[in-house]
């Protein structure tokens, strides 16, 4: 299965071991990610706010250099951040026929451009869960990840509207939850599993940006969670990064180590933790990861303990489990 | 001979006047039009002046075609062709033209609405041209009536209808009548209880001579027409024989096999394999449920078998079938809950706390699964805070954009039976209350009174992660307290989800076997919105309830009346017209291709091997004439749908374009002087 | 009196749904552009292929056949049959050389009065920028053609109505 | 003539510059969009109270308001609400206003924006060091030393990078940059 690839900025370096973790994990998993040529930065959040028309230059400028990947018609980011712009911007080339008139304007100058919809924009953890599969993920589990406790986070942009690519909901996703079940985690019913991080908050208000960050870390906590899996690097920089900051801030001392999917299933496969960019984290992980090894058992997700007795009434049937 | 035609152009007060020039338009067709012979405007056309002057003409003028140029046929129609056949024209020789809904409430620019109201009457008198004299027939009214579903509305369509002396069968999906209302512990704003007042017509129903009660029955098919339908109805096989069985009760004693029950008390309790939904069910025998029956499972068991003083139980008894013929169909099947695992956010089916209205509504049950008491999951712990949370999946366009109606109040009423039995603090999250009938707002006053806290904020997520102090091992309902202009937590033991009323999941299939329509949510269509609410396009079916709708309590028992009202009115006058809009095959020309045969929905088509042609029946066809369209030797004919009068009403409509030979495309404002 | 090209639609709407449809939209008070003209017939299923043509020859832009949603004819499917027939008529009228835009099949429900509305609108806009159609001139100096094409639409007609 | 809803005025103007931006007339100021915002509580005004001060007309109110650089673009607004109101996109427009109009009060976040773009604009990548050293200069000196073990740490861990990454087609990316900045004006 071979795709474009749209690493963005963040896995150029603060993010880089989400990259090593991704191209380690490819091989095993067939997976054939061919970088898209010369591209730019999507411009995240910041450029909206001032540009409507350059923002969507600056991203189609990535899709119209995706398109010179002959025969590759999916297009994939690691990042959720630069996932939605592309996905946002290839739907916009089609829909918003005044937006799309001046952005293709615009590439012309530079002799390219853009059709929406001509690419497919999907978000890694998409093709992992999709294209992938569980059964494989789980055949080729050498190392299972028995005993950790680990609190699936999705963050706001890859579940969110009309933009996403199926049938993960927005409010309550699952694709991650099993994906970390069939490597053989422990998963922890995360409430917190959608909220946000707050973006770029801490830059902003520090007070905002470090509340956002704690309810994240507090619910991981109360779940008792071993660490926090991620799928965004901008997720991973604020609860990694800005966990000791945080601690300072309230006076608190959490310690939840914040690992990328691709890190979690690389260590699954029995890849070697520094192939992965394991260590990277500021928050250290090693006494968490200490605790993987051992035959593999089937994992359920954990919820708060809770008095059962013979008074209790039935719940109510959940749906599109299991 | 010429045909000597009659233009009427109604202005409708202003409503027309005001957007066409009706005079003008009249002058114009008098002057222009082949045939026409008069042309007049007039205030109101379906006035009895308006149709007097219909009438006068039609008598003096020789008029031998009429053209009504007002509002849409679906309003008046039956009024002009009234008023033709008054004065001795056959009523299938006048035409509408829909002036008012096709023109001028759809336009902006009078001079181009004349224009256009112009080709409408030009079609219209070159399509009444070519109309042929039709005959309705009569037939008769079986005085017998079908009613679908036993709620309240139902009972009370099927009681009056019953009390007035007419035969009526009832069916019923579930093994016993009372719908919805049977399960809810009060009602609003009175606070009856609602078993109370149930119950008595429940058992009227079940002892009425004059009623048959067909329970745990669904309806297979419908065919025939107003006045003659005929149902055939599959009986579920109980697995208990009702000749034999009394009632009393010992097999369900008796059942070891224990399952959730997930339609009386809404997944709150348990019912036994064998069961009755509720003591006080109509008809008392019981049902196996053979998905759940370990003998129907395994093999063994047949306690029931084994206890029955009456040898009622018959595990081999099988669905059966019953034919009913039938005059008139009462339509009253009612909703659906809405399944509040579709909103995530608000944690149905995860957080063990959050309850559905209808678990709740069983919880409050003196003969529900807590005897009554208002508890936690747990069974045992009293709740010391409530949030009740409105609009679950109503007013939300993801799921139903429409206002539940009843959801308002229900929740005041929860609110009331909460703070009553537990002296809890009650919030309620809304957007908007409605409480809009009598002694209603009242009672929502009685709550503000009693301290039932309204925070007005559609509730954003009810979450377990807490984040503040005192949040702990609650549940945070989160909100903006529009009011304030803040956010809200509010730290809760309970939440309670006044989820929508929803069409019944298989409400289109209903309606397409009953030959009726949905609206875009799956609400049956009634007639008109405002002046025929119960009745249906197609003549003889009938609705009422919640089904046409979201309504409470007495507005369905209303319908439910009215709904029998309708029908004692077809039987009593004991015939019915019939349309004669059917097709008709030529059998000189048809080539006996059998084209036209599988293409007819009804069945009305059918080949005569012995002439080698295809004949129509005309009382099973419905005149849709795809038949027509279809015939490839041009054998068939629609009556009053002909080739020959769609072609001319299409050479009427486009009189501006063949007579410029094609330059007629600009629209000019006065292309004849008016 | 403006140059904009003013063409002109004709509509089939069956009785149940789509007139009901363009009745709400007058109830409602929904403006739309007086470009169209609405023939009623009981069903869509009734919309012979040569009304179509005729509506063409007779000097009509575009036409529009309108019925309820699929699943929801009030004669049960039968507007499956106008689907078909709509694709067939597509078929032979680009053969013919016509934009096939000038025919446009829509679902609407007697609810459906904005919609159908925002249909018509949207209609009359594609066809006012296809331009005239002029068939009514060929018409005038080829008496023939109209013959012709009733010939062929019912070969194809024969063709398609394979029962269901 | 149909004729789309539309309103003249600010109103209108937010829901021009808005793809699908119609629905904010559907608005029923239930308040889900103002309970769900991360940051909700420090707004000064809820997005919902936003939507009825643009209904009011209240430009200058709006556009002061900290609001929308609040907004952290986690979309949980635009997913709940029940109108399907594109509540974050209405935000980026906000934000676009008031940077155009230079009605915004406190400057950090405006600043924030055109930091982070200059870089983009300069090399077509984002150079976070050279982000955060800039904007926690003008904005937030002291902070710094409060996140400084963070900063040693992300350089100690190599997640750092000294200096920015330039791409090749630096001159085409200019060139499309400066058209769409043409556009944009004219729009």
């Amino acid at each position: 299965m071979k795709y474009s690839y749209y690493p963005g900025c963040s896995l150029e370096k603060n993010a880089a071991s989400y990259h090593e973790s991704t191209m380690a994990i490819a091989g095993p998993l067939g997976l054939d990610f061919v970088e898209v040529e010369d591209w730019n930065c999507c411009g995240a959040t910041e450029y909206h706010a001032l540009n409507q028309t350059a923002a969507y230059a600056l991203i189609a400028r990535n899709l119209a250099q995706a398109t010179k990947n002959e025969g590759l018609d999916t297009l994939v980011a690691p990042c959720s951040a630069c996932y939605l712009n592309l996905r946002k911007c290839d739907k916009y080339m089609a829909t918003e026929p005044e937006l799309a008139g001046r952005v293709s304007q615009a590439l012309a100058e530079a002799g390219l451009s853009y059709k929406g919809g001509t690419l497919h924009v999907r978000h890694l953890l998409d093709i992992v869960y999709n294209d992938v599969g569980l059964e494989t993920l789980q055949a080729k589990t050498t190392r299972p990840l028995k005993g950790l406790r680990v609190a699936p986070y999705y963050g706001c942009m890859i579940v969110r509207p009309g933009f996403h690519n199926g049938d993960d909901d927005p409010e309550y996703p699952v694709t991650l939850d099993r994906i970390l079940t069939a490597l053989g985690a422990e998963l922890v019913d995360f409430p917190m599993k959608a909220h946000c991080c707050g973006g770029h908050m801490t830059q902003i208000s520090e007070a905002t940006g470090f509340e956002l960050i704690r309810r994240l870390i507090k619910s991981a906590d109360d779940y008792e969670a071993d660490l926090i899996v991620t799928i965004c690097p901008m997720c991973q920089l604020n609860l990694d990064g800005f966990q000791g900051a945080m601690n300072r801030h309230f006076g608190t001392s959490y310690h939840i180590p914040v690992l990328y999917f691709t890190q979690l299933i690389g260590l699954a496969l029995g890849l070697a933790p520094r192939d992965l960019g394991v260590g990277s984290e500021i928050v250290s992980a090693k006494e968490a990861l200490s605790k993987i090894g051992a035959e593999v058992e089937e994992a359920e997700v954990a919820t708060p303990r809770q008095r059962r007795d013979d008074k209790a009434l039935p719940m109510p049937g959940r749906r599109g489990e299991g | 001979m010429a045909e000597k035609v009659g233009v009427y152009i109604c202005h409708c007060g202003s409503n027309i006047a005001g957007m066409v020039d009706v005079e003008g338009l009249a002058r114009w067709a008098g002057a222009n039009l082949e045939d026409v012979t008069v042309a007049r405007d007039y205030k109101f056309m379906c006035s009895s002046l308006g149709q007097e002057l219909i009438e006068e003409d039609i008598k003096k003028e020789g008029l031998t075609r009429v053209v009504v140029g007002a509002c849409s046929p679906h309003l008046h129609e039956k009024t002009f062709r009234k008023a033709c056949a008054n004065a001795g024209l056959n009523p299938y020789l006048m035409q509408m033209a829909s002036l008012r809904e096709q023109i001028s409430w759809v336009s902006s620019d009078k001079d181009k609405a004349t224009e256009k109201a112009k080709a409408l009457i030009s079609g219209a008198v070159r399509r009444v041209i070519e109309q042929e004299e039709l005959f309705a027939s009569e037939a008769p009214v079986n005085p017998n009536t079908l009613v679908v579903g036993g709620g309240v509305t139902g009972i009370q369509a099927a009681l009056e209808l019953a009390d007035a002396g007419y035969h009526v069968y009832l069916v019923e999906r579930e093994p016993s009548i009372g719908g919805h209302m049977a399960q809810f512990d009060k009602t609003f704003p009175t606070l009856d209880c609602s078993a109370c007042i149930l119950t008595p017509k429940m058992s009227d129903v079940g002892q009425h001579e004059s009623i048959t009660l067909l329970s745990y029955a669904e309806v297979e098919e419908v065919t025939g027409y107003v006045g003659n339908f005929h149902a055939r109805i599959r009986k579920r096989a109980r697995s208990v024989k009702e000749a034999d069985c009394t009632g009393c009760g010992v097999c369900i004693e008796k059942c070891p096999k224990k399952v959730i029950d997930d339609v009386f008390e809404a997944g709150l309790g348990y019912r036994k394999a064998i069961y009755r939904p509720f003591p006080q069910a109509v008809p008392k025998y019981p049902v196996i449920d053979r998905e759940a029956c370990t003998y129907y499972l395994k093999g063994t068991c047949k306690a029931c078998e084994k206890f029955c003083p009456t040898n009622a139980i018959d595990f081999e008894q099988q669905d059966s079938f019953l034919d009913l013929d039938v005059g008139n169909v009462i339509l009253a099947t009612g909703f659906d809950m809405f399944d509040s695992t579709r909103l995530p956010q608000y944690g149905y089916g995860r957080l063990a706390n959050v309850f559905s209205n209808l678990e709740f509504e069983r919880m409050c049950n003196a003969a529900g699964p807590t005897d009554g008491k208002v508890v936690l999951r747990d069974g045992v712990t009293t709740p010391e805070s409530i949030a009740i949370v409105h609009c679950v999946g109503s007013r939300d366009k993801k799921h139903n954009p429409y206002c539940s109606a009843v959801c308002c109040m229900a929740a005041l009423k929860f609110g009331h039976l909460a703070i009553e039995k537990t002296g809890a603090q009650v919030y309620s999250f809304y957007i908007d209350m409605r409480t809009p009938h009598k002694n209603y707002e009242e009672f929502y006053d009685r709550l503000l009174a009693e301290g039932m806290q309204f925070v007005r904020g559609r509730v954003a997520e009810v979450t377990d992660a807490a984040r503040l102090p005192g949040e702990e091992g609650k549940l945070i309902v989160q909100s903006e307290d529009t009011l304030a202009g803040r956010q809200r937590r509010t730290p809760v033991d309970m939440v309670v989800l006044m989820g929508a009323l929803e069409p019944r999941h298989d409400a289109r299939e209903t309606a397409l076997k009953f030959g009726i329509s949905c609206s875009m949510n799956g609400w049956f269509t009634e007639r008109h919105p405002k002046l025929d609410p119960v009745a249906t396009m197609t003549d003889g079916v009938f609705i009422a309830g919640v089904c046409q709708g979201p309504k409470d309590i007495p507005d369905s028992v209303a319908q439910g009346a009215a709904a029998a009202a309708r029908v004692m009115a077809m039987i009593t006058k004991g015939t019915v017209l019939i349309e004669p809009v059917v097709a008709t095959i030529h059998e000189e020309n048809c080539s006996g291709c059998r084209i036209c045969n599988n293409l007819c929905p009804y069945n009305a088509i059918t080949f005569l091997e012995d002439k080698g042609v295809s004949y129509v029946n005309a009382a099973l066809c419905k005149g849709c004439g795809t038949c027509v369209a279809a015939c490839p030797a041009q054998a068939i004919s629609g009556a009053h749908f002909s080739n020959e009068q769609i072609f001319s009403e299409i050479e009427g409509l486009l009189y501006d374009a063949i007579s410029g030979n094609g330059a007629g495309h600009k629209v000019e404002p006065a292309g004849v002087p008016a | 009196m403006s140059d904009t090209f003013e063409p002109k639609i004709v509509a089939f709407l069956c009785n149940w749904c789509s007139y009901r449809a363009a009745d709400l939209a007058g109830t409602s008070r929904i403006k739309y552009e007086p470009n169209v003209r609405i023939i009623r017939v009981m069903c869509s299923g009734r919309v012979d292929p040569t009304f179509v043509l005729k509506a063409f020859s007779l000097g009509a832009d575009g036409v529009m056949i309108a019925g309820c949603h699929p699943g929801e004819c009030h004669y049960l499917e039968q507007n499956y049959k106008a689907m078909r027939r709509y694709y067939m008529l597509r078929h032979t009228l680009r053969s013919m050389g016509m934009e096939d835009d000038r025919l446009r099949l829509q679902w609407a429900s007697a609810a459906e009065g904005v919609q159908l509305a925002a249909a018509i609108n949207e209609m009359i806009e594609q066809v006012r920028a296809l331009g005239p159609l002029n068939w009514s001139a060929n018409w005038h100096e080829n008496g023939r053609r109209l013959e012709a094409l009733g010939r062929l639409a019912q070969e194809h007609a024969e063709a398609m109505e394979v029962p269901a | 003539m149909h004729e789309p809803s539309r309103r003249d005025g600010f109103q209108g103007e937010v829901i021009a510059a808005t793809p699908g931006g119609e629905s904010l007339l559907t608005c029923i100021q239930c308040g889900t969009c103002g309970g769900s915002c991360p940051s909700g509580a420090d707004m000064d005004h809820t997005p919902r109270q936003l939507f009825a001060m643009i209904n009011a007309g209240l430009r200058q109110d709006v556009l002061h308001s900290n609001t929308p650089w609040y907004c952290v673009s986690c979309y949980y607004c635009t997913v709940r609400c029940p109108k399907e109101i594109p509540i974050t996109e209405l935000m980026y427009t906000l934000k676009r206003m008031a940077v155009r109009e230079g009605a915004y009060d406190d400057s950090k976040a405006p600043d924030f924006s055109r930091t982070f773009i200059r870089w983009v604009e300069d090399y077509g990548r984002s150079f976070e060091l050279g982000l955060m050293g800039t904007h926690m200069i003008r904005h937030n000196p002291f902070g710094a030393f409060k996140i400084a073990d963070m900063g040693i740490g992300m350089i100690t861990k190599g997640r750092m990078a000294f200096s920015p990454t330039r791409i090749k087609g630096m001159d085409g990316l200019k060139r499309i940059l400066a058209k769409a900045k043409q556009l944009e004006a004219q729009a």
